[in-house]
């Protein structure tokens, strides 16, 4: 979708505020936030797709005002509605005010530490053979689905050319809504600045971005 | 941005109500919080470090990054599936997730805020020098700037060069020089 | 610039919130925003492209949770900063600290009727003879500059066709920064939604904007 | 979304300021509230009944619609460039202003809070029969649609079609089927 996390080229955000090496939450709630989205992930009731399209569909003034971990805790409170898992009436409440559903997996502390250092690739066997190879020319479609997409604003209808094969992916535009993994090979597609920003842009600039197989056409 | 006081009584009540239910028990969530209390850029700094001291881990680093960063006992969620790209005197690399957050935990640990942030997202991939200048990061112009976007589940690792006058030094002691910055490419290792 | 303004083609905002026929105002300070806005344009110091581009400039996440009448107002209270006319900290203290300065118009109230009805037109006489004619194909250029555009981002780079011309008009691009007011050929364009939105989109519609040639090239 | 009290405490707060200062003077702040207060549809419904009854009219203000609209007295500020476009059995005309407010003050009045909203202004330009949905209405599937992104200082009035069984109406009580919408494209007029 076209929602307010796809800033790739948005202006009028200021500079960037840098800050020193440390540690990366700021807050308590922060970490609880965080540690929440992965215990309930782990509970297997969506996937990480979900969860980004979960993130994505905020209202984008929300999106824009809200900190980050504030995106990741009020996309977890609409997933948990979603599947009938919290009532929005019990988050209004702040309060549980039925017995919980029946999870798919409850996570246990023991279980923790194995889980976040346990590989879940992304790669999948295919039988097609990849469509494009290392230093062919491609074109990104204009598509502009309401559903999820990994293909930003700025890098559609742009063409670039291929620059790595990485297999082939779970496809984030059908396993977001549940209609399966549909793997696709992926590729790293590189494009001149000049052609995603115009003449104006800077010549020694490029930028790349890793696409499906079905983001992409003959030039 | 965050409401002070209403957003951290909204994630305990979300809490409460989510142990209450037994969707989650509260020491797995002290156990996760614990576990990214550990990891964090030093563990990327080692792999850097070893790829300057090395040249056929450096190799295997370029061919293969998530096998290379394994051998050194990094790996897991949100690093399945990595891709290492080497700073030249022609080359500067620069990594940025325009869409959300993707960021190579195991080796560099949690994102910081500026790399969530709008400012850094939204003008890594129009305005990099820009972005380099709020860093204090001047590059030649005849330096090309790589931009990766990382819009998939591959995760980018920056390999900076290695800062002259350290010859014969320790990998220790270069895994030091190595910035988290640095392997984002937002940065340069620490001058020796 | 590609400021939050830029809307056209996002998503996620919900449904458009029907109002029934009636006055446009809901409150009483929007009747004075409104007012305080037309009164200190006609002072002449600044034009109607700086005032946009002023709005156009607000921090995306601000200019997306505050009412229309907010945008006018922080946008007013800007240029009034940015010309020296009012200080920050007044502002910030909520009064006037020291006289004000010399304004090159004050509106009175005698002429405000005959203000509003005046015709002030954007059309300039150009030597240059148009460069395209109706029924022309032209192409929209890539452009992303920092400064004020009326290209909207969802029709750059597009193929469409020349449908009326408009006669030569004040250029805003340059306009909103004082830089003069460059009058060029202006023109509507149109173009297919499947050119804009891609293949998937409706093909029983198509989008026309208002071009300047400096927007345009041949396709 | 505006805050409940601090807006209008801001707004007057500047007033006070900019008075202060002999900026503006209260009544003249009075007089343009004033004006806008009698500006509303019903000039633009007068165009449009005017352009049902004469068809030498509607020629005119086809062609040259800021000289037409004239004729019947209205004009000025936000109506300096003025098109008409003409809704059909075949083509349905919609009119947008997608990077601000954009708005045919002087025969419309000023623009409903609607029309300003990032609602409307984000997808009249890709899904307008989505748009026209949340106005109830819905065209034919073969009814072309053609939407007008007022860019530039050229403002759109939309000519909708007479309704059946108006025949020999007089102009005045054709004018009251004009609805604002109508004139928008967001709406048709009263069935008769």
């Amino acid at each position: 979708m076209n929602g307010a996390a796809d800033l790739g080229g948005m202006m009028g955000f200021g500079p960037v505020v840098v800050e020193p090496e440390g540690p990366p939450f700021r807050a308590d709630w922060e970490r609880r936030a965080h540690a929440m989205v992965i215990a309930m992930g782990a509970a297997g009731h969506w996937n990480i797709d979900a969860s980004r399209y979960a993130r994505e569909s905020l209202p984008p003034g929300e999106y824009l005002t809200s900190a980050y971990y504030e995106i990741w805790i009020k996309a977890l409170e609409r997933l948990l509605v979603a599947h009938g898992l919290v009532s929005a009436h019990e988050l209004a409440s702040q309060q549980s005010l039925r017995p919980g559903a029946e999870l798919r997996r409850v996570l246990h502390p023991d279980d923790v530490r194995a889980m976040l250092a346990a590989r879940r690739p992304y790669e999948r066997p295919v039988e097609a053979a990849a469509r494009y190879a290392v230093g062919d020319r491609v074109r990104t479609r204009n598509m502009h689905p309401t559903g999820h997409t990994r293909l930003p604003r700025y890098a559609r209808a742009k063409t670039g050319v291929i620059e790595r094969l990485h297999g082939a992916h779970v496809l984030p535009d059908s396993n977001a809504h549940g209609a399966g993994e549909h793997p696709e090979w992926l590729y790293s597609v590189r494009f001149a600045a000049t052609e995603l920003w115009g003449d104006d842009a800077d010549p020694s600039l490029s930028v790349s971005i890793d696409a499906w197989e079905s983001y992409l056409q003959a030039p | 941005m965050a409401d002070d006081t209403g957003t951290p009584r909204r994630v305990e009540a979300l809490e409460a109500i989510l142990v209450e239910k037994g969707y989650v028990e509260r020491t797995a969530l002290d156990a996760i919080v614990e576990a990214y209390e550990d990891v964090g850029p030093k563990n990327g700094a080692k792999v850097v470090a070893r790829s300057w001291v090395d040249p056929a881990y450096r190799e295997r680093l370029l061919v293969d990054a998530t096998s290379a960063i394994a051998e050194l006992g990094f790996g897991g969620r949100q690093g399945e599936h990595m891709v290492a790209v080497e700073n030249t005197p022609e080359v500067h690399h620069l990594i940025v997730c325009t869409l959300c957050s993707c960021y190579p935990w195991p080796v560099l640990g949690l994102p910081p805020a500026w790399y969530k942030s709008p400012a850094y997202r939204s003008r890594a991939v129009i305005d990099p020098r820009g972005v380099l200048a709020d860093f204090g990061i001047t590059l030649a112009e005849s330096t090309r700037i790589e931009v990766h976007d990382s819009t998939a589940e591959i995760r980018y690792l920056v390999v900076p060069m290695r800062p002259p006058g350290t010859d014969g030094w320790p990998e220790d002691k270069l895994a030091e020089l190595v910035t988290r910055d640095s392997m984002i490419g937002t940065g340069l290792p620490v001058a020796s």
